[in-house]
Protein backbone atom coordinates (compact mmCIF):
# COMPACT_ATOMS: atom_id res chain seq x y z
CA UNK A 1 0.00 0.00 0.00
CA UNK A 2 1.67 3.26 -1.16
CA UNK A 3 -0.46 6.51 0.40
CA UNK A 4 0.00 9.79 1.70
CA UNK A 5 -3.15 10.55 3.94
CA UNK A 6 -4.26 13.10 6.36
CA UNK A 7 -5.53 9.97 8.87
CA UNK A 8 -3.40 7.95 11.62
CA UNK A 9 -1.82 4.86 10.61
CA UNK A 10 -2.63 1.73 12.13
CA UNK A 11 1.12 0.25 12.13
CA UNK A 12 0.05 -3.47 13.57
CA UNK A 13 -2.75 -3.95 11.26
CA UNK A 14 -0.89 -3.08 7.82
CA UNK A 15 2.46 -5.28 9.42
CA UNK A 16 -0.12 -8.03 9.26
CA UNK A 17 -1.56 -6.81 6.18
CA UNK A 18 1.54 -7.35 4.16
CA UNK A 19 2.43 -10.43 5.54
CA UNK A 20 3.02 -13.10 2.51
CA UNK A 21 4.29 -16.55 3.50
CA UNK A 22 7.30 -16.33 1.21
CA UNK A 23 8.48 -13.60 4.01
CA UNK A 24 11.03 -14.37 7.11
CA UNK A 25 11.43 -10.53 7.71
CA UNK A 26 9.49 -7.33 8.05
CA UNK A 27 11.46 -4.19 8.18
CA UNK A 28 9.68 -1.23 9.66
CA UNK A 29 10.78 2.09 9.31
CA UNK A 30 8.07 4.46 11.54
CA UNK A 31 9.42 8.30 11.77
CA UNK A 32 7.80 10.36 14.04
CA UNK A 33 7.24 13.88 15.46
CA UNK A 34 9.92 14.59 17.80
CA UNK A 35 10.68 16.89 20.53
CA UNK A 36 14.10 18.31 19.75
CA UNK A 37 14.02 21.05 22.96
CA UNK A 38 12.76 23.80 20.84
CA UNK A 39 9.63 25.23 21.58
CA UNK A 40 7.88 23.52 18.38
CA UNK A 41 4.99 22.25 19.61
CA UNK A 42 3.65 20.49 16.20
CA UNK A 43 4.28 20.24 12.78
CA UNK A 44 2.48 20.56 9.63
CA UNK A 45 3.00 18.84 6.76
CA UNK A 46 2.44 19.69 3.28
CA UNK A 47 2.61 17.11 0.02
CA UNK A 48 1.83 17.96 -3.77
CA UNK A 49 0.36 14.64 -3.34
CA UNK A 50 -0.37 13.65 -6.93
CA UNK A 51 3.64 13.77 -7.76
CA UNK A 52 4.11 12.62 -4.70
CA UNK A 53 2.69 9.20 -4.67
CA UNK A 54 4.14 8.72 -8.40
CA UNK A 55 7.52 9.09 -6.47
CA UNK A 56 6.50 6.81 -4.17
CA UNK A 57 5.71 3.82 -6.46
CA UNK A 58 8.76 5.05 -8.32
CA UNK A 59 10.93 4.64 -4.56
CA UNK A 60 9.25 1.40 -3.84
CA UNK A 61 9.42 -0.18 -7.36
CA UNK A 62 13.02 0.61 -7.36
CA UNK A 63 13.97 -1.07 -4.28
CA UNK A 64 11.70 -3.95 -5.03
CA UNK A 65 14.04 -4.34 -8.23
CA UNK A 66 17.18 -3.68 -6.35
CA UNK A 67 16.73 -5.62 -2.86
CA UNK A 68 14.49 -8.13 -4.16
CA UNK A 69 11.83 -7.29 -1.75
CA UNK A 70 8.35 -8.91 -1.51
CA UNK A 71 6.46 -6.30 -0.38
CA UNK A 72 7.00 -2.80 0.23
CA UNK A 73 4.21 -0.22 1.93
CA UNK A 74 4.89 3.26 2.27
CA UNK A 75 2.28 5.75 4.23
CA UNK A 76 3.39 8.91 4.64
CA UNK A 77 1.24 11.50 6.93
CA UNK A 78 0.07 14.95 5.78
CA UNK A 79 -1.58 17.84 7.69
CA UNK A 80 -1.02 18.90 11.65
CA UNK A 81 0.91 16.35 13.52
CA UNK A 82 1.42 16.87 17.15
CA UNK A 83 4.53 15.67 18.97
CA UNK A 84 4.20 11.80 19.11
CA UNK A 85 2.46 11.00 16.17
CA UNK A 86 3.42 9.04 13.33
CA UNK A 87 4.73 10.42 10.16
CA UNK A 88 5.78 7.63 7.71
CA UNK A 89 5.73 4.20 8.24
CA UNK A 90 7.83 2.27 5.55
CA UNK A 91 7.56 -1.62 5.29
CA UNK A 92 9.94 -4.02 3.51
CA UNK A 93 8.99 -7.32 3.45
CA UNK A 94 11.87 -9.90 2.46
CA UNK A 95 12.55 -13.79 2.23
CA UNK A 96 15.93 -12.79 4.56
CA UNK A 97 16.91 -9.95 7.13
CA UNK A 98 19.67 -7.97 5.15
CA UNK A 99 17.66 -7.14 1.76
CA UNK A 100 14.92 -6.09 4.60
CA UNK A 101 16.74 -3.28 5.97
CA UNK A 102 18.75 -2.54 3.02
CA UNK A 103 15.23 -1.85 0.93
CA UNK A 104 14.32 0.00 4.16
CA UNK A 105 16.93 2.19 4.48
CA UNK A 106 16.72 3.16 0.56
CA UNK A 107 13.38 4.07 0.67
CA UNK A 108 13.62 6.61 3.37
CA UNK A 109 16.60 8.08 1.71
CA UNK A 110 15.16 8.24 -1.29
CA UNK A 111 11.52 10.29 0.09
CA UNK A 112 14.39 12.41 1.87
CA UNK A 113 16.26 13.24 -1.30
CA UNK A 114 13.34 14.23 -3.56
CA UNK A 115 9.42 13.40 -2.90
CA UNK A 116 7.79 16.86 -2.73
CA UNK A 117 6.90 17.04 0.93
CA UNK A 118 7.54 19.62 3.23
CA UNK A 119 7.17 20.51 6.88
CA UNK A 120 6.61 23.32 8.59
CA UNK A 121 7.36 24.22 12.80
CA UNK A 122 4.67 25.45 14.52
CA UNK A 123 5.98 27.02 17.55
CA UNK A 124 4.09 27.56 21.29
CA UNK A 125 4.44 31.11 20.28
CA UNK A 126 1.74 30.94 17.72
CA UNK A 127 4.95 31.35 15.18
CA UNK A 128 5.63 29.47 11.86
CA UNK A 129 8.50 28.07 10.04
CA UNK A 130 9.00 26.33 6.88
CA UNK A 131 12.48 23.69 7.26
CA UNK A 132 15.05 24.25 4.27
CA UNK B 1 0.84 32.86 -24.36
CA UNK B 2 -0.75 31.49 -21.45
CA UNK B 3 0.96 29.15 -18.45
CA UNK B 4 0.11 27.68 -15.13
CA UNK B 5 2.18 28.60 -12.27
CA UNK B 6 1.50 26.14 -9.12
CA UNK B 7 3.92 26.13 -6.08
CA UNK B 8 4.15 24.18 -2.42
CA UNK B 9 5.01 25.36 0.77
CA UNK B 10 6.83 28.53 1.15
CA UNK B 11 7.26 29.27 -2.72
CA UNK B 12 3.11 28.99 -2.66
CA UNK B 13 3.31 32.02 0.29
CA UNK B 14 5.24 33.93 -2.45
CA UNK B 15 3.52 32.61 -5.54
CA UNK B 16 0.07 31.21 -4.42
CA UNK B 17 -0.83 28.12 -5.02
CA UNK B 18 -1.92 28.56 -8.39
CA UNK B 19 -1.49 31.52 -11.05
CA UNK B 20 -2.04 32.27 -14.59
CA UNK B 21 0.95 33.97 -16.43
CA UNK B 22 0.98 35.63 -19.56
CA UNK B 23 3.75 35.93 -21.41
CA UNK B 24 5.13 37.14 -24.63
CA UNK B 25 7.57 36.07 -27.15
CA UNK B 26 9.84 32.85 -26.71
CA UNK B 27 10.02 32.41 -22.51
CA UNK B 28 11.77 29.54 -20.51
CA UNK B 29 10.61 28.62 -17.24
CA UNK B 30 14.01 30.14 -15.48
CA UNK B 31 12.56 33.27 -17.56
CA UNK B 32 9.17 33.25 -15.98
CA UNK B 33 10.28 32.49 -12.54
CA UNK B 34 13.44 35.39 -12.65
CA UNK B 35 10.84 38.05 -13.97
CA UNK B 36 8.76 36.80 -10.91
CA UNK B 37 11.32 36.77 -8.13
CA UNK B 38 11.99 40.34 -9.63
CA UNK B 39 8.26 41.19 -9.09
CA UNK B 40 7.82 39.30 -5.79
CA UNK B 41 11.43 40.71 -4.59
CA UNK B 42 12.14 36.68 -3.93
CA UNK B 43 15.33 36.45 -6.41
CA UNK B 44 17.85 35.60 -3.65
CA UNK B 45 15.67 32.69 -2.44
CA UNK B 46 15.65 30.93 -6.19
CA UNK B 47 18.56 32.04 -7.23
CA UNK B 48 22.36 31.50 -7.06
CA UNK B 49 24.50 34.83 -6.85
CA UNK B 50 25.67 33.37 -10.32
CA UNK B 51 21.86 33.77 -11.70
CA UNK B 52 21.53 29.89 -11.64
CA UNK B 53 18.43 28.27 -9.81
CA UNK B 54 19.55 26.75 -6.34
CA UNK B 55 20.21 23.26 -6.97
CA UNK B 56 17.70 21.79 -4.70
CA UNK B 57 14.86 23.69 -5.94
CA UNK B 58 12.70 21.52 -8.37
CA UNK B 59 11.01 22.60 -11.64
CA UNK B 60 8.63 20.38 -13.54
CA UNK B 61 6.98 20.86 -16.32
CA UNK B 62 3.77 19.63 -17.93
CA UNK B 63 4.62 16.48 -14.93
CA UNK B 64 8.21 15.87 -15.39
CA UNK B 65 11.23 17.25 -14.01
CA UNK B 66 13.50 19.39 -15.78
CA UNK B 67 17.40 19.15 -15.55
CA UNK B 68 18.55 22.45 -14.39
CA UNK B 69 19.94 23.00 -18.25
CA UNK B 70 16.22 21.88 -19.22
CA UNK B 71 14.48 24.96 -17.14
CA UNK B 72 17.35 27.53 -18.77
CA UNK B 73 16.36 25.95 -23.27
CA UNK B 74 13.16 25.04 -22.70
CA UNK B 75 10.54 26.91 -24.64
CA UNK B 76 6.74 27.11 -23.06
CA UNK B 77 3.90 26.73 -24.72
CA UNK B 78 0.59 28.20 -24.15
CA UNK B 79 -1.38 26.15 -21.87
CA UNK B 80 2.19 24.58 -19.65
CA UNK B 81 1.87 24.18 -16.41
CA UNK B 82 4.85 24.84 -14.14
CA UNK B 83 5.79 23.84 -11.32
CA UNK B 84 8.02 25.07 -8.29
CA UNK B 85 9.30 23.49 -5.34
CA UNK B 86 11.32 24.19 -2.74
CA UNK B 87 13.90 21.87 -0.90
CA UNK B 88 11.48 18.69 -0.03
CA UNK B 89 11.25 18.34 3.82
CA UNK B 90 9.46 15.03 4.23
CA UNK B 91 9.95 11.71 5.85
CA UNK C 1 10.43 -4.96 27.22
CA UNK C 2 12.76 -7.63 26.89
CA UNK C 3 10.94 -11.04 26.38
CA UNK C 4 10.95 -14.84 25.82
CA UNK C 5 7.14 -15.89 25.26
CA UNK C 6 4.49 -18.22 23.86
CA UNK C 7 1.86 -15.95 23.62
CA UNK C 8 1.94 -13.81 20.01
CA UNK C 9 2.79 -10.42 20.16
CA UNK C 10 0.73 -7.42 19.75
CA UNK C 11 3.42 -5.68 17.10
CA UNK C 12 1.22 -2.93 16.87
CA UNK C 13 0.86 -1.82 20.91
CA UNK C 14 4.39 -2.11 21.43
CA UNK C 15 5.47 0.11 18.63
CA UNK C 16 2.86 2.93 21.11
CA UNK C 17 4.12 1.43 24.44
CA UNK C 18 7.83 2.25 23.28
CA UNK C 19 7.19 5.43 22.04
CA UNK C 20 9.12 8.82 23.78
CA UNK C 21 8.53 12.08 22.71
CA UNK C 22 12.32 12.58 22.36
CA UNK C 23 12.15 9.88 19.36
CA UNK C 24 12.00 10.94 15.81
CA UNK C 25 12.63 7.04 14.38
CA UNK C 26 11.76 3.56 15.47
CA UNK C 27 13.25 0.64 13.53
CA UNK C 28 11.23 -2.43 13.38
CA UNK C 29 12.46 -5.58 13.00
CA UNK C 30 9.86 -8.50 12.27
CA UNK C 31 10.92 -11.99 12.09
CA UNK C 32 8.54 -14.98 10.71
CA UNK C 33 8.11 -18.40 9.50
CA UNK C 34 8.44 -18.57 6.22
CA UNK C 35 8.20 -21.00 3.40
CA UNK C 36 10.72 -21.68 1.87
CA UNK C 37 9.22 -24.37 -0.52
CA UNK C 38 10.21 -27.40 1.54
CA UNK C 39 8.34 -29.31 2.83
CA UNK C 40 8.10 -27.56 6.34
CA UNK C 41 4.78 -27.37 7.55
CA UNK C 42 6.23 -25.62 11.56
CA UNK C 43 8.49 -24.55 13.34
CA UNK C 44 9.48 -25.85 16.96
CA UNK C 45 11.44 -22.73 19.12
CA UNK C 46 12.96 -23.84 22.03
CA UNK C 47 14.77 -21.33 24.50
CA UNK C 48 17.57 -21.63 27.39
CA UNK C 49 15.18 -18.82 28.85
CA UNK C 50 16.58 -17.71 31.97
CA UNK C 51 20.61 -17.24 30.14
CA UNK C 52 18.57 -15.72 27.03
CA UNK C 53 16.68 -13.03 28.53
CA UNK C 54 19.76 -11.94 30.32
CA UNK C 55 21.87 -12.31 26.47
CA UNK C 56 18.55 -10.06 25.22
CA UNK C 57 19.57 -7.55 28.23
CA UNK C 58 22.73 -7.15 27.74
CA UNK C 59 22.47 -7.02 23.90
CA UNK C 60 19.91 -4.22 24.44
CA UNK C 61 22.35 -2.14 26.80
CA UNK C 62 25.29 -2.65 24.47
CA UNK C 63 23.16 -1.15 21.64
CA UNK C 64 21.77 1.39 23.85
CA UNK C 65 25.25 2.72 24.75
CA UNK C 66 26.87 1.93 21.43
CA UNK C 67 23.93 3.93 19.67
CA UNK C 68 22.53 6.44 21.87
CA UNK C 69 19.04 4.82 21.56
CA UNK C 70 15.96 5.63 23.31
CA UNK C 71 14.54 2.42 23.99
CA UNK C 72 14.92 -0.94 22.92
CA UNK C 73 12.46 -4.37 22.86
CA UNK C 74 12.87 -7.37 21.87
CA UNK C 75 10.49 -9.86 22.27
CA UNK C 76 11.19 -13.75 20.97
CA UNK C 77 8.74 -16.36 21.11
CA UNK C 78 9.17 -19.92 21.78
CA UNK C 79 7.13 -23.29 21.26
CA UNK C 80 5.04 -24.12 17.91
CA UNK C 81 4.72 -21.90 15.15
CA UNK C 82 3.18 -22.22 11.95
CA UNK C 83 3.81 -20.81 8.59
CA UNK C 84 3.49 -16.93 8.68
CA UNK C 85 3.97 -16.70 12.49
CA UNK C 86 5.47 -13.91 14.20
CA UNK C 87 9.07 -15.67 15.61
CA UNK C 88 10.66 -12.01 16.53
CA UNK C 89 9.84 -8.46 16.90
CA UNK C 90 12.93 -6.02 18.26
CA UNK C 91 12.01 -2.18 17.98
CA UNK C 92 14.76 0.83 18.08
CA UNK C 93 13.86 3.82 18.91
CA UNK C 94 16.62 6.78 18.67
CA UNK C 95 16.21 10.70 17.84
CA UNK C 96 17.09 9.95 14.04
CA UNK C 97 16.90 7.03 11.87
CA UNK C 98 20.75 6.03 11.64
CA UNK C 99 21.38 5.12 15.23
CA UNK C 100 17.57 2.97 15.26
CA UNK C 101 18.64 1.28 11.89
CA UNK C 102 22.54 0.72 13.28
CA UNK C 103 21.15 -0.24 16.45
CA UNK C 104 18.48 -2.68 15.30
CA UNK C 105 20.88 -4.36 12.97
CA UNK C 106 22.98 -4.87 16.00
CA UNK C 107 20.70 -6.22 17.78
CA UNK C 108 19.48 -8.63 15.49
CA UNK C 109 22.76 -9.86 14.58
CA UNK C 110 23.81 -10.37 18.40
CA UNK C 111 20.74 -12.91 19.25
CA UNK C 112 21.78 -14.87 16.12
CA UNK C 113 25.17 -15.19 17.23
CA UNK C 114 25.06 -16.41 20.85
CA UNK C 115 21.47 -16.31 22.85
CA UNK C 116 20.42 -19.74 23.40
CA UNK C 117 17.45 -20.06 20.98
CA UNK C 118 17.03 -23.19 18.79
CA UNK C 119 14.47 -24.33 16.26
CA UNK C 120 13.50 -27.75 14.55
CA UNK C 121 11.90 -27.84 11.60
CA UNK C 122 8.39 -30.33 11.84
CA UNK C 123 8.02 -31.33 7.99
CA UNK C 124 4.31 -32.44 6.65
CA UNK C 125 5.42 -35.85 6.88
CA UNK C 126 6.07 -35.81 10.61
CA UNK C 127 9.54 -35.60 10.73
CA UNK C 128 11.68 -33.26 12.44
CA UNK C 129 14.73 -32.08 12.37
CA UNK C 130 17.29 -29.24 14.43
CA UNK C 131 18.94 -26.50 12.68
CA UNK C 132 22.48 -26.36 12.84
CA UNK D 1 31.77 -35.62 43.17
CA UNK D 2 28.27 -34.76 41.78
CA UNK D 3 27.56 -32.24 38.82
CA UNK D 4 24.69 -31.90 37.28
CA UNK D 5 24.59 -31.89 33.20
CA UNK D 6 21.62 -29.48 31.49
CA UNK D 7 21.41 -29.37 27.74
CA UNK D 8 19.06 -28.49 25.00
CA UNK D 9 17.59 -28.73 21.85
CA UNK D 10 19.81 -31.63 19.88
CA UNK D 11 21.73 -32.17 22.44
CA UNK D 12 19.00 -32.39 25.03
CA UNK D 13 17.61 -35.54 23.00
CA UNK D 14 21.36 -36.85 23.54
CA UNK D 15 22.35 -36.57 27.02
CA UNK D 16 18.66 -35.69 28.34
CA UNK D 17 17.28 -32.77 30.03
CA UNK D 18 18.85 -32.23 33.64
CA UNK D 19 20.99 -35.44 34.92
CA UNK D 20 23.49 -36.15 37.46
CA UNK D 21 26.77 -37.21 37.14
CA UNK D 22 29.27 -39.06 39.31
CA UNK D 23 33.36 -38.10 38.76
CA UNK D 24 36.31 -39.42 40.83
CA UNK D 25 39.25 -37.09 40.71
CA UNK D 26 40.15 -34.11 39.36
CA UNK D 27 37.64 -33.73 36.12
CA UNK D 28 37.07 -30.51 33.48
CA UNK D 29 34.04 -29.87 31.61
CA UNK D 30 35.47 -31.28 28.51
CA UNK D 31 36.95 -34.48 30.38
CA UNK D 32 33.31 -35.22 31.43
CA UNK D 33 31.55 -34.25 27.93
CA UNK D 34 34.01 -36.47 26.37
CA UNK D 35 33.52 -39.23 29.12
CA UNK D 36 29.66 -38.94 28.30
CA UNK D 37 29.89 -38.95 24.78
CA UNK D 38 31.84 -42.25 24.78
CA UNK D 39 28.67 -43.39 26.40
CA UNK D 40 26.63 -41.84 24.29
CA UNK D 41 28.14 -41.97 21.04
CA UNK D 42 28.47 -38.84 20.13
CA UNK D 43 31.94 -37.51 19.96
CA UNK D 44 31.88 -36.30 16.42
CA UNK D 45 29.04 -34.57 17.14
CA UNK D 46 30.47 -32.29 20.18
CA UNK D 47 34.64 -32.76 19.34
CA UNK D 48 36.56 -31.96 16.17
CA UNK D 49 39.06 -34.33 15.15
CA UNK D 50 41.87 -33.03 16.63
CA UNK D 51 40.07 -33.75 19.62
CA UNK D 52 38.86 -29.80 20.45
CA UNK D 53 35.12 -29.09 21.09
CA UNK D 54 33.40 -27.72 18.10
CA UNK D 55 33.75 -23.55 18.29
CA UNK D 56 29.88 -22.81 18.17
CA UNK D 57 29.45 -25.15 20.86
CA UNK D 58 28.61 -23.55 23.83
CA UNK D 59 29.90 -25.03 27.57
CA UNK D 60 28.54 -22.17 31.10
CA UNK D 61 29.98 -23.63 34.30
CA UNK D 62 27.85 -21.98 37.12
CA UNK D 63 26.01 -19.71 34.73
CA UNK D 64 29.19 -18.41 32.83
CA UNK D 65 30.35 -19.17 29.77
CA UNK D 66 33.73 -21.00 29.27
CA UNK D 67 35.94 -19.96 27.09
CA UNK D 68 37.85 -23.24 24.96
CA UNK D 69 40.82 -23.36 27.07
CA UNK D 70 38.80 -22.78 30.02
CA UNK D 71 37.15 -26.09 28.95
CA UNK D 72 40.39 -27.58 29.21
CA UNK D 73 41.65 -26.42 32.53
CA UNK D 74 38.64 -25.76 34.70
CA UNK D 75 38.95 -28.42 38.00
CA UNK D 76 35.05 -29.20 38.08
CA UNK D 77 34.02 -28.91 42.02
CA UNK D 78 30.84 -30.68 44.21
CA UNK D 79 27.62 -29.40 43.41
CA UNK D 80 28.73 -27.53 39.65
CA UNK D 81 26.30 -27.28 37.19
CA UNK D 82 27.42 -27.34 33.81
CA UNK D 83 25.47 -26.58 30.53
CA UNK D 84 26.15 -27.51 27.06
CA UNK D 85 24.34 -25.42 24.23
CA UNK D 86 24.68 -26.99 20.55
CA UNK D 87 25.22 -24.02 18.04
CA UNK D 88 22.36 -21.67 18.28
CA UNK D 89 19.59 -20.68 15.71
CA UNK D 90 17.50 -18.21 16.80
CA UNK D 91 16.36 -14.78 15.45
Amino acid sequence: MISIQKEDIDIGALIQQSRDKRMGAQVVFVGTVRDDGDSIEAIEFEADRTTAIADLRTIAAEATEKYGLISVDIIHRDGLLQMGETILVIIAGSAHREEGFAGCRYIIEEIKRYVPIWKKDINTTGDSHWHD
Amino acid sequence: MRITLRSFARFREIFGEEKTIETKGVATPKMVLSALCEEKGCTETLFTAEGTLHPHITVILNGRRLSAGETEDTSLADGDTLVVYPPVSGG
